[in-house]
This record gives C-alpha cells, structure tokens and sequence, in this order.
C-alpha cells in the first residue's frame, strides 16, 4: 500500500505493444486526462493522483508479472485488462495482493464470477449484455431468416457468439443458421471462410472478431471484395473509428452497436463528457471513443467511490462500487450491479461515408 | 631457374606449442619433393600451413611464394586458383554429392586455361574404378575410392604445384604404384610436387629429393639415392617392418 | 461454385506460401542454416513497399526493387554478424540468434512505421477479377506467375550450374570448399543476402493481400518452416509442393471443416507424414 | 591350427551384403580362433569394410554370424558390444567435442559407469567409479600409445598416426573377445607402425581373436597367421600368409607385383 | 579432504540462496521474481537435457510444463487434491506423454524433429483451448493456495511459495548434476557426438533418446505443476512461444552443459523484463540484441567470453586458416 502522504499510484495494465497497442495507447491518455481533471479538482482524499501505466503486451505471463511490478510499487487500484485472458490471469494475483483491481475492456463472462476476484468489476458490457442488442437487431430490425456468423475462436468470440444464439431463443424467434466460420485470433485472411458464407447465401452475417489492428478491418474489406450478400453486422464494441479508418470505404454501410459516442446524446450534452472530451483533445489532440470512455470511467468511479467512503481500502471502495450507483459520470449515471458489472445502454449505428451514424432509439 | 614453389619462415602454433618451423624450402617446377617423417612430426602441418588451411585453429607466419608470386596475404582459396593445390588427409570427398559432380563442381569454375586441367575422361582413364561409381554419392565410396576421387578433384583443377598428404592411405599396393606413377608423370609434366609419404618404399622409388621432418624442423634433405642409404631414413622406414 | 472457389483460394495460398519460403529453402539448402528472423524479414519487406508506395509515393515497381534491397541488406548484416556460428553449423545458437534479430527487427519496425494496421495498395490489388462468381485480384495472379517463375529458374540453377554446385560443396563442407577454390564466407553472405532479397519480394507481392502489422511475421515463418521441412530439406521442388499442398489443405479443410481447426489439423498431418518419411516431399538420398 | 580344438570365437558363413542393385559381398565364410590374427586383403571396392558393416548388423546382409559358436545373426549391433564383439572404423570415428581422455572414460562406460538412481542415492559410489575409470582410461591411451600431452586435447588436435592409435583404443575400450580393425596401420609409419604391431601382437597373445583389414602388405603378412583374399565381394582366396603370397590370382588381382 | 571441503562449501551457498531474496529487500517484487526465476530455471533444466546432452531441439517442452500446470489445476480444483498428489498426478501424465512423444519422433533428427515437436505444442495449444473438459478458451481459475498442513505450510503470497520453488529448483540441480555423471548422461553425449561409435560402444541410440525424454518431461512438469499454484490461473496461454523462448534462450545463453548455465539464462532474462523494462518494442530490442551479441560474439555463450577473447587476439592479423573450425563429418 502507498504512503500516508504524497501521490497515489493508480495502476495501468493495457497492451501498449503490438496489434492492440494503438487501443492500449489511447485508453492511458484518456486515463491521464481523467486523472488530470479530478486532480484539477482536489485529487482523491486531498492528495493528486498519479498514473503508472505497464505494457501486457496482450499475453498474460507478462500481465502478471507487470501486476506484481505495480503492486510493489504501491499502487492503490489497478485499471486493467483488453484481453479477457490476459485479464483472467492478473486476477488472482492482484486480488492476492490485497489490490483493488477494476477491469476495463475485457468482456468475457468469467471475469466476474468472483473465482479470480471475489471483489471484480467491470466497466465494458459483457457478452451476455451485448447478445440481446445483436439479438434483437437480428429478429425484430432486420428480420433475418438465414444468418451466418464469423466467430474468434477464443474466450471473447465463443462468449459473444454463445450470448446471441441464447438472446435469440429468448425471443424464440425462428431462423436459419446457414454458416458458424470459426477462426484463430490472428487470422487476417478470410477468404477461405468468406467463400464458404456467401456460398450459404445468408441475408445477414454477424462478425464477432475484436482484433481491431488487423482483423476486423481485413474481414470488413474482404467481404466486400468477395461480394458476401446481406447485411454485415459487428459485434459490439469492436467497431472503433481506428477499425473503419484502416478498413476505408469498405466499411460504408456496415452495422455495429455500442455503448457510449463521444458526440452523441445523450453523451454530448453531459458536461462531465464535455469536459472530458475536451481535455482529451486539448492534451492528445485526440477525440476519445468507447474504450478510452471506459477507461476514464474507471477511474472516475474509483475516484468518487474512494472519496465517498473516504478510504483507499479495497473492500471498502469495492463495496461502495459493486451493486452502487453513481451521478455525474461521463457515462452520465453509472450503475452497478451487485456483481460488478456497470450497466449500460446500447446504441445500434451505422456505417456512412466512414463516420459512425447512430441510429435512433436506444435499446 | 626460380623454383615454382617456395617458403621462407614458415611456421605453425597450435595453442602454445610449435608445431611447425621452416627457415626455408623450395620445389622447382617438375620437381617431385617427397616429405618424410615420424607421425606428428608435422608433415601435414607443413602442407596445411602453405596453403594457410587448416581444419584445426592454428596460428600460421611466413611467406610462400607460387612461380615467383607471393601468396602468404591470400587466403587459402585464393591459393588454390593460383594453381597450388592440396590434397589434404582424411576426408577428402563431399560425401553427399555424387562422383561426377565432385568432378564437375571444381570443374566448372576452371581457373585460367594457361595450366592442364584434366576433362573429365582423363580422369576416368586414370581411375576406371570412379567411372563405374560416377554416379554414387561419396557417402557410398570405399576407402580407397575416395582417396582416387580426392587426387581426381584436384587435378581437375589444374595445378601447378601439388601438395599430396599420404595419397596412398587405404590404397591397395597395386593402385599405390599407379597413384605415384601418375605423381611422377604430373611432375613430369612440369608440376611442382610435394609429397608426404609414411609408405617411405614405394616413395623413395619415385621422388626426386627426400626430406626428414622432425619435431617440425627438416633434419636432412637430400637426392633419393643419397637418403637412401641415410642411417635415420634406413631404420626408421625401410627397416621398420621387417619387424 | 463453391469448390471452385475454394480451389482458387488453395491455389493461390499455396504459391504464396511456397513463394514466402523460398528463400528459407535455398538457406538450408546451401548453409543449412534456419532463420527464425524470416517472418520479420516479411514484415519488413511488406513495410518497406508499403511507405514506398503510399508515403513516398513512388510506383509499385519502384517499391518493390527497394524492398528487396532493404532485404539484402539485413540478410547481408544478419550473416555478416553470424558467420562463426554458421561455420561452426551451431543449430541451437542460429536458432536464437535469428530469433533475436527478428526482435530487433519487430521492435524497431514499430518505433519508425507505428503499430496501427496500415493497407498496402498495389495497383493490382485494386483491379478484381469477377468470372462468374468466382473472385480473385491481379494481384493474386501474379504472385501465382511470379511463384512459378521463380521456381523453375532457382531448380534450374541450382541442379545445373556451377552455382548451385558450389552452392552445395560448401553446404557440406566448408574447409573442404575452401580446398576447391570457393570463397565460402562469400557463399554464405550470398545465400543470406538471396534469402533477404526472395522474402521481400515474397512480402511484396503476398501482403497487400490482407492489412499489415508491425507485429506480424509469426505465422510466416511457421509456415515456412512447415513447408521447407515438408519438402526436404533444401529441396526446391519439395517446397514447391509442399506449399501448395498446404495452400490448399487450408482452402479445403477450412471449406469442410473449419478454419478455427486448420493449423492444427495441418500439422497432425505433417506429424503423420514426417514420422513416416523424415525426408519430407522429396526424401532424395543426401538431400541435406 | 591352435584353435581348432576350441569353438571358433567369430565364424561368419554364406555372409552376403547388397547396396541396391550393387553386391557389394556375396558367400563369405571364414572363422577366426581366440588368440588368432585372420587378415583381410582385397582391391578397393572388394567389400572389406562392408563385411565388418554386416558382421556388426550396420547393414540388411545374408547369412549366419556366430560368436563363440552363438549364433547372433539377429542380435541387434548395440547388443554386441557386451558379447565381446568390438570393430574399429577406417575412418576415424571419436567422439568430437570431448577431450582424448574423456574419450576414453565414456567408452568405458560398460564396466565403470554408473546408473543414474546410484548416482542420484549413492553419489560417493559414482565418485569413486569414476576415479577408477579415469586411471584405466589413461592407462589404456598410453597402452595404445597415445602420450600424456595429448590426453586434453581434441582427437581431431591430434597427428593422425595419433588419431588412428585413439580409434583402436575406444573400438577396444573397456576389452573384447573378437576385435576388427579396418586398416589400423593407415598413415602409420616408422615409430607409431612398430608400436602398432607390437600391439596387435600383445593383443593377440591375450587370446583376443583379432581381424584386421590391412593393405599394408609387409604388415599383415608379418602378423598374420591366415588371410582371407576378396575381390569384387567375393572370397577368392584363404590360407597362410605364405601361400596367398605364391597365390597367382592374388597377384593378378591384388598385388600387381611378384612376392 | 578436499572434496569434503568441497561439499561442505556447496551445501553453505545452497543454504545462502534461501535467503537472497531477503537479502535483496525482501519487497514483494523481488521474492514474485524469485519464485518464477526458480520455478522457469526447472522448466529449463528439463529443455537444457535434450538439448545440451541429446543435442536435439525440443520446441514441444511448453507441453510438458502445461501438462504439470493443468495437472495441478485440475486434480486440485475437480478432486480437491493436494500438492503431493498433485504432483505425482503432474510427472505421472508429463512420463505418459513423453513416452508417446519420444517413440514418435524416436526416428527424427535435427529440422525434422525440431518441426515435429513444435508441431505438437501447436496441436496441444489448440485442444487446451477449445476442450471444455480443460477449461477451453477460459482456462482453469480458482486454484487453491499451495498447502502442506503438516508442515503448516500455506502459501498465499510468493514470499510464503518461495522455499517451495527454493526447493524444488535445487532438486532439480541436483537431478541434473547426477544424470551428467550417470551412465545414461553419457550415453547421451556419445548418441549426439556419434551415433555409430556409440552403437558399437553397446549403446542403444534409440533407447537412449527415450529414456532421456522420460527423463526430462516430469523435470518441465514439475515446474507447470508449481507455476499452477504460483498463478492459480491455467490457460492455453501457457503454450505460447512466450514459455518456449524463455526456456530456449535460457538454456543457450549461458552456454551448454554448464549446470548454471540455465539458472542463471532464466534470471538473467526475468530480471531484465521486471526490473529494467522499457515496454514492449525496446524490450524486445534490448532482448534480440543481447541474444545476437552473447551468441554471434560470444561463441559458447557468456562463459566463452574470456575464451573468444584470447582467440580474437590470436586471430588478429594471421592467415585465414582460423577461421575454419571442424565441421561435423558426415556419417558415411
Ligand atoms: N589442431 C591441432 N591442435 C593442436 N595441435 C595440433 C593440431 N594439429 C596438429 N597438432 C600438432 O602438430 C604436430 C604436427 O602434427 P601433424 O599432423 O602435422 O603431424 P604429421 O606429420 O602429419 O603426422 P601424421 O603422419 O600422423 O599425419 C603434432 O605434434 C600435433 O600434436
Ligand atoms: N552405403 C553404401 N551404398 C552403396 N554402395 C556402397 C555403400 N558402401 C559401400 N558401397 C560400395 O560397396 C563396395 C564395397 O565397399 P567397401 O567399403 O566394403 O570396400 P573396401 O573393400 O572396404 O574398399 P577399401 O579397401 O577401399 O576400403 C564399394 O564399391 C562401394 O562403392
Ligand atoms: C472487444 C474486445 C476488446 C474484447 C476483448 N478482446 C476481450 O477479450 O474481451
Ligand atoms: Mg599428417
Ligand atoms: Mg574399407
């Protein structure tokens, strides 16, 4: 734990390096322009807030170890985890150290299943969340009767597609299955895959692939090229404007969903958005998007939490923050439920000329 | 007339000790040199060491000179396409390409028309016995075959000076008069020729000169008629395997 | 149409594999040396093109000389740096040693192009090909003629010039190399500047095919090892087939099974065949 | 023959190697007796070291081997070591990156190594074991006449006659009942060619039956009591040296010169 | 006398080494890295037998350590088990698997094995990821703290782990310094110097390789089965190239057969990556050039340092024939 006296070290564990290193990036700056605006506004507990941010390099040996290097520095909170393995694997380590430790991105379900942090919480939609929006997108908008999924073959894929398939029959709604193309994390060449969906003939195909650097933008043209009839859907937060930026014109037209738009209502109107936003692009020049949101988030419920009960004690801010709820976030009021997980709205949008269109109507 | 080959203050280091030490010898065109001595006297370290090869770690000094042409700055396959050509001891064949590329690889890049290289038929007149196994892979070779194919690659690329370590190991009596004989006829033919023999009989009969190397050093050198009747050259070598 | 397709798919893979492996094959042939820096080497070349073309602005046909020439010059440092070892046929440190220049190379490539996916156009890759409704760029196209070009002459000099066997002379046995007039330290320079050269062209022309990374390189050189083991040792023709075959193992696997199983499915099946014929494709008497 | 009486220690019978289409041996039978020296002489190319390659199960071959009139024509070639059969290569062979001494220990392995769960429970054992075999070893390098200063170097740092001397000493190793050298006296000469045969004959007297491939003429017809004549993978000729050297086929085939 | 003396001095440095990482600050950081330096240096030693003795490069030894971890884990977490249990459950399974492996690849050399291996740490990698019964893409989670109660033993923290790792690592040592001087530790050296030599020396080459394998396998497993407790999380993400290049570096960086020589490869590269890390891309430079510098220069690793040295003085300014060290002679 940190001294009486001087800063407090929050701990920041995102991939810097590789394929998701440009996402990792701008989740600490967004992170760093939270933490200048609370500090701004008195710090934590009257004492400034200081961010320490370590590279996974998305592979969970190295999370760890960069786990135990912020806890021996002392950090008070640990704001981590893009990958869900990565995240899996930190947790048991922080939660040992007696560290809070509130994960950002990572959307697989077990993280909140208390095995590896009985105190976890969550701020991204889970994949159990986000199946019902795609699910509902599916039966009631679309209307789809033959729908074809491309799924990464790992925690968060299987997860996502999982969620959507029950969300579906939920609804008991009736459709064909005429394509399930499952492929490795790495994959960047879809081609033998695309060939078998559109062989299929599918009126909507669903595209769960969270490799924003290299995978999703190759999918997304690829199908265009190989002209994949139907509709293009996106599973939920994986359509970052870096994606549609590498993807180019092919991604016109594609449909994603997501849980917060820097410019949209009610997002815009908020002023601690507005403030956020702000100060994000005075210091980074950057606007930010949903995981630099989430990230921020995180630390301005941690923030708020700490103060309220006035303690940096993990049990404590854990407590205050798991199954509460908190005004004035960026995200407007934050609820959690008891089991960590932060509520959100999701927004279906569209893809036009390469700028996310949101579409009325919030699910 | 300037000898085609020479050294001066040739010498050799392995780790501290010297294995090699030559203040100066010299072999003229058509000139057939056999080297003599006891084993680990460094006979080979002599012929390695004037090509500056070596399969070992040596520290090599001195100068060698081709046809007038010093050599020492070179290394050792630069020598070679001078025209000074070793045929070192023990593994002397690539074992995984066949007979007739053996021949063919060194014959490809001929060095400069001005020597004799011998074509591939020549070769094969010499040895009848690689002609039937052209096309084996030296892994395959007896002993002696490839001794035959060893002296066969170098000829091919025109010497002018030879340098042979024991060519007659593993060959049967009669091919090892045939292989001197054509040492003799290279020699003949205007080759400088340095020969390291422990089968001192057989070589006593062909050379020109002898020279008896000791601990590195030569200990006598002279006609082959004369070392003939030398006490050192007679119970060492001759004498021995009447035992 | 479907098998069609897939069939288009497996074929062009395969001569994109066999293309990205060509250099690692002439490598073990002649040094047998191994270069796990290969995938890097791709990832650079398939850089070098890409800020060419789309940051200097200059034409694909520029780029891709310039590739290659940034290709030789990492082969020529990487052999420079590692010749003793490559004399010495320590296996164990050239596979580290390599592995170690493919980090400096993945590291240093990030710091100067960025680690965001970047798309390398070529002015083939832009032009579709729709017949019927079967698909496939100008840019497959010719990766699959520049592939077979590349083959039939590199089988050609390697069996039939005096090249190629001083190639092989010095792949057994350097100090005896020596003793036959071959300059071996310019031989193995030589041999790795090729296989700079070869994987840039490879990745110039394989690339634009889907977005590149930094970070990339992984899976090539796991797929040239595939192939290259697969064919036999150093044997041109073997990783030739061996490529294809595994271009179009992935189509048709991944066409009636899944793409998530492939790698691992495509490896059981080399299993099987190694242990059976350790030789690979071409299990030619002295082939190594 | 002194060793009539007793069964032969090796016999090989109808002994035949092809490589392919080549028959490199074909019908080879001979035998050779506890403290006997049977010599083997052909041209190049006749089949003499493939017919050590087939008595040691290197290569497919046909016919019978027996050892000590067991027959081991099945027995597998690392099994025959511990039945006294030992074979030297004619190209050197030894264990490259170890010193001379270390080659020797290693190859003495047999009757001074130790298994590993000694090792790991009883390692004052293994200490003393080893001991032992380092003095043996160095004893039988010098007894093969290889000189101290030499024990730490590489065997290829060596001078050949050296080198040749090594691969007898670790084909022999930690001893044997029938031992083939393939041209042991190769680039021996003066000093190093006399102790060679006084060793072949101590060898001999140990009651060792030995083979020696030699095409070294004064040599072998020195030491051997027999000689065994191939050409062309067959086994033109059989008897003393005496009467192989009035042998005129031999001559025709072999020597190429009148005894 | 002596070797008395001898002995004595080891077993004192070996008692010493419990207490370096107190000696070191005792923080938090310095006994997680203690632990994993131990528990990756046994990992190590099971890669260093085949590939210094047996001359071999194994790429499938990531199975054996993943093999000992989801061992632990799931014997632990399904049966509720105990660390001894665990670990015999951890060698049991490594022996089994190396046993197919070996006999497998028993006819494989060089290239060919090297690919083979890996080939099979793919094909593990995939099903540990998407099998159910191991946890699939999830992984195993909730793995109890290491506990021994009779030795009221419970391990929470890695300070608490550290003698455990402690230990094992100096078992492991041991192990190996005892199969360097055994018969079959010879065995393996002569198999990779000279198969046919060793043939005729009575030595059996295949049974020897297999036996070095069977060997080796629990060594690596032994560690997986502790780093289970160490992480109390398994994945399929052992598998990965991270634990492979670990091991391999480690065990040539140093230089071979030296029994150190992977203790401190593995300490070396841990405390660089937790102590002096400049995030991924300059990590990974600093990484590759230290790999190129300590192996192209330093021919026989760090320790041939001094040698190369005298040799680059020799070398200076002589004739070429230097630099032409012996090749592996074929096998004809
Ligand atoms: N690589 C080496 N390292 C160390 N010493 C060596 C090396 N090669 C040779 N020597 C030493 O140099 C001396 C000469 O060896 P060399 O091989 O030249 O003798 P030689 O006359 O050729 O013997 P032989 O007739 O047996 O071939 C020997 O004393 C030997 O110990
Ligand atoms: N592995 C092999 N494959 C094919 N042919 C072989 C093989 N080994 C030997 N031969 C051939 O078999 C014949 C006999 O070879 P072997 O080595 O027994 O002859 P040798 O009597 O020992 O001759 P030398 O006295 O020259 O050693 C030779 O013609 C050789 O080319
Ligand atoms: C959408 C992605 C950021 C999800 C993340 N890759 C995960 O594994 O959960
Ligand atoms: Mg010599
Ligand atoms: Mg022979």
């Amino acid at each position: 734990q940190s001294s009486a006296s001087g800063p407090i070290k929050v701990g920041l564990i995102f991939p810097l390096s590789g394929g998701a290193g440009p996402q990792g990036q701008h989740i600490v700056q967004a992170v760093q322009a939270m933490g200048a605006l609370i500090n701004a506004k008195g710090g934590v507990l009257g004492r400034p807030i200081e961010i320490v941010a370590r590279d996974d390099e998305s592979t969970p040996a190295i999370g760890v170890s960069r786990a135990n290097e912020l806890i021996s520095a002392g950090a008070s909170v640990i704001i981590e985890g893009w990958n869900s393995p990565v995240t899996l694997a930190m947790q048991p380590v922080i939660n040992r150290a007696g560290v809070l430790d509130i994960t950002a991105i990572s959307k697989a379900d077990p993280i909140l299943s208390g095995e590896g942090n009985p105190l976890a919480i969550r701020l991204n939609s889970s994949n159990s969340q986000d199946g019902a929006v795609i699910a509902d997108y599916i039966a009631n908008t679309a209307k789809a009767k033959r729908v074809a999924f491309l799924v990464e073959n790992d925690a968060y894929g299987n997860g996502a597609l999982a969620s959507i398939e029950a969300e579906l029959k939920k609804l008991n709604y009736s459709y064909e299955k005429v394509a399930e193309e499952k492929f490795p994390f790495t994959q960047a060449d879809f081609r033998v895959a695309l060939t078998n969906v559109r062989a299929a003939n599918p009126d909507l195909t669903v595209a769960i692939n969270a490799n924003e650097g290299l995978g999703m933008p190759a999918l997304i043209r690829q199908a265009k090229q190989s002209r994949v009839p139907g509709q293009l859907v996106t599973a939920v937060g994986t359509i970052a404007p870096s994606v549609i930026q590498v993807a180019g014109d092919a991604a016109n037209g594609l449909i994603g969903a997501d849980i917060y738009f820097p410019d949209v209502e009610p997002f815009a109107s908020l002023p601690q958005n507005k403030e956020f936003v702000a100060k994000t692009q005075e210091m980074y020049k950057y606007t930010p998007d949903k995981y630099m949101a989430l990230g921020a988030a995180a630390l301005e419920v941690w923030a708020i939490a700490a103060n309220e009960v006035k303690s940096l004690d993990k049990e404590a801010v854990a407590k205050r923050i798991r199954g509460g709820s908190f005004k004035d976030t960026i995200f407007g009021t934050a609820t959690f439920q008891p089991n960590g997980q932060l509520d959100s709205k999701h927004y279906l949008f569209t893809v036009e000329d390469q700028k996310i269109v949101v579409r009325p109507g919030v699910n | 007339m300037i000898p085609m080959l020479e050294t001066r203050d040739l010498a050799a280091v392995y780790g501290g000790n010297r294995a090699l030490a030559i203040p100066h010898l010299a072999v003229a065109a058509g000139e057939l040199v056999g080297v003599v001595g006891a084993n680990g006297a460094g006979k080979s370290t002599l012929v390695n060491s004037l090509l500056g090869w070596s399969r070992g770690r040596p520290r090599i000094s001195g100068e060698v000179t081709l046809a007038g042409e010093a050599l020492s700055h070179l290394p050792s396959f630069e020598r070679v396409r001078k025209g000074l050509l070793l045929i070192p001891e023990g593994k002397l064949v690539f074992a995984t390409m066949s007979v007739e590329d053996n021949l063919l690889a060194v014959g490809g890049q001929l060095l400069g028309d001005r020597r004799r290289a011998y074509a591939l038929d020549d070769i094969y007149d010499l040895f009848p016995g690689l002609k039937e196994r052209r096309g084996h892979l030296g892994a395959q070779l007896s002993g002696g075959e490839r001794q035959m194919l060893g002296i066969a690659r170098a000829l091919r690329l025109g010497p002018r000076a030879l340098l042979l370590d024991e060519p007659s190991i593993g060959l049967a009596p009669r091919l090892v008069a045939t292989v001197l004989a054509t040492v003799k006829q290279l020699a003949a033919d205007g080759l400088a020729v340095l020969l390291v023999e422990q089968n001192v009989r057989a070589a006593i009969e062909v050379v020109d000169r002898l020279v008896l190397i000791e601990r590195g050093s030569i200990v006598a050198q002279g006609p082959a008629g004369a070392m003939r009747d030398d006490p050192r050259i007679a119970e060492a070598y001759l004498g021995a395997h009447a035992t | 149409m479907n098998l069609a397709q897939q069939l288009i798919n497996g074929i062009v893979l395969g001569h994109a594999y066999a293309l990205i492996a060509i250099g690692w094959t002439v490598l073990l042939g002649v040094a047998r040396l191994v270069n796990f820096g290969h995938g890097q080497m791709y990832m650079l070349g398939a850089f070098v093109t890409w800020y060419t073309v789309s940051r200097l602005g200059l034409p694909y046909l520029v780029a891709v000389p310039a590739a290659m020439l940034a290709g030789v010059a990492v082969g020529y440092v990487m052999q420079r740096v590692m010749l003793q070892l490559t004399l010495k046929q320590d296996l164990v440190s050239i596979m580290i040693v390599t592995l170690g220049f493919g980090y400096v190379l993945n590291g240093a490539a990030a710091l100067v192009f960025g680690s965001t996916g970047q798309i390398l156009e070529t002015p083939l890759s832009r032009l579709d090909i729709y017949w019927g409704d079967l698909w496939l760029t100008w840019q497959d196209v010719a990766l699959v003629v520049a592939a077979i070009v590349f083959f039939i002459v590199l089988k050609y000099v390697i069996d039939h010039t005096a090249v190629g066997r001083t190639a092989r002379m010095v792949a057994e046995d350097p100090p005896l190399a020596l003793l036959a007039g071959i300059n071996v330290k310019k031989v193995y320079l030589g041999v790795f500047a090729f296989e700079g050269a070869a994987v840039a062209l490879a990745a110039a022309l394989v690339a634009p095919r889907t977005p590149i990374l930094t970070s990339m390189g992984f899976d090539e050189v796991i797929v040239t090892f595939v192939v290259v083991v697969l064919g036999g040792i150093g044997s041109v023709l073997g990783s030739y087939f061996a490529g294809l075959a595994l271009g179009l193992f992935t189509a048709f696997f991944g066409a009636l099974v899944s793409p998530a199983y492939t790698t691992a499915a495509a490896f059981l099946v080399m299993i099987a065949m190694l242990v059976l014929r350790p030789g690979g494709f071409a299990a030619a008497p002295g082939s190594r | 023959m002194a060793t009539s009486a007793s069964s032969p220690a090796l016999e090989v019978e109808g002994l035949g190697v092809s490589y392919g289409a080549l028959v490199a041996l074909d019908g080879l039978d001979w035998q050779v007796g506890p403290g006997e020296i049977l010599g083997i002489i052909g041209p190049n190319g006749a089949g003499k070291s493939s017919c050590y390659d087939a008595i040691t199960h290197l290569v497919r071959r046909r016919g019978r081997v027996r050892l000590a009139g067991e027959d081991v024509t099945e027995v597998s070639a690392d099994k025959l070591a511990a039945r006294g059969l030992k074979r030297a290569f004619q190209q050197n062979a030894f264990f490259n990156d170890l010193t001379v001494a270390a080659n020797m220990r290693t190859v003495l392995q047999d009757s001074y190594g130790t298994g590993l769960a000694a090792a790991i429970f009883a390692p004052w054992r293994e200490a003393s074991r080893r001991h032992r075999a380092e003095a043996a070893a160095r004893g039988l390098l010098l007894r093969f006449g290889i000189p101290e200063e030499a024990h730490a170097l590489r065997p290829t740092d060596i001078p050949y006659g050296s080198q040749r001397m090594l691969s007898i000493a670790l084909a022999y190793g930690s001893g044997a009942k029938v031992l083939l050298l393939d041209e042991p006296a190769a680039g021996l000469g003066g000093a190093d060619m006399a102790r060679l045969i006084a060793l072949l004959r101590e060898l001999k007297a140990e009651g060792i039956a030995l083979v020696v491939i030699e095409h070294h003429m004064d040599l072998i017809m020195s030491v051997a009591d027999r000689i065994v004549v191939l050409d062309r993978g067959r086994q033109i000729a059989t008897g003393t040296p005496r009467d192989i050297q009035a042998d005129a086929r031999v001559l025709e085939a072999y020597l190429g010169r009148s005894a | 006398m002596a070797p008395a003396l001898r002995l004595a001095l080891i077993v004192a440095i070996a008692a010493a080494g419990l207490f370096a990482p107190a000696l070191l600050g005792g923080t938090g950081a310095v006994y997680s890295a203690a632990v994993l330096i131990a528990i990756f240096a046994v990992m190590a030693y099971g890669l260093d037998m085949i590939v210094s003795d047996l001359g071999e490069v194994s790429l499938a030894h990531t199975v054996f350590f993943a093999i000992g971890a989801y061992a632990a884990a799931m014997l632990a977490t399904r049966l509720g088990l105990g660390p001894v249990a665990t670990l015999l459950g951890a060698i049991i399974l490594a022996v089994v698997a190396a046993a197919i492996l070996g006999v497998v690849t028993l006819r494989l050399k060089e290239f060919v094995f090297s690919l083979v291996t890996y080939a099979v740490a793919v094909v593990a990698m995939t099903v540990a990821a998407n099998w159910e019964f191991l946890g699939g893409s999830d992984g195993l989670r909730g793995i109890p703290p290491f506990t021994l109660a009779p030795l009221g033993l419970r391990a929470e923290t890695d300070a608490q782990l550290w003698p455990v790792a402690y230990g094992l690592l100096l078992v492991t040592l041991y192990l190996m310094h005892a199969f360097r001087r055994s018969r079959l530790g010879q065995a393996a050296v002569m198999v990779h110097l000279n198969p046919r030599l060793a043939t005729m020396s009575g030595i059996d080459p295949k049974r020897t390789r297999l036996q070095i394998f069977l060997l080796s396998a629990p060594v690596t497993a032994a560690a997986g089965w502790l780093y289970a407790y160490q992480r109390s999380f398994v994945s399929a993400d052992l598998l990965e190239t991270y634990f492979l290049i670990l091991m391999l570096t480690s065990v040539v960086l140093v230089g071979r057969r030296l029994l150190l020589g992977p203790l401190i490869g593995v300490a070396l590269v841990q405390i660089q990556e937790k102590f002096f890390s400049f995030g991924g891309y300059v990590d990974k430079i600093v990484l590759g050039s230290v790999l190129v510098v300590v192996l192209a220069f330093l021919p026989g690793g760090l320790v041939g340092l001094g040698r190369s040295l005298v040799a680059l003085g020799r070398r200076r300014g002589e004739s070429v024939a230097g630099s032409m060290p012996d090749v592996r002679t074929v096998k004809d």
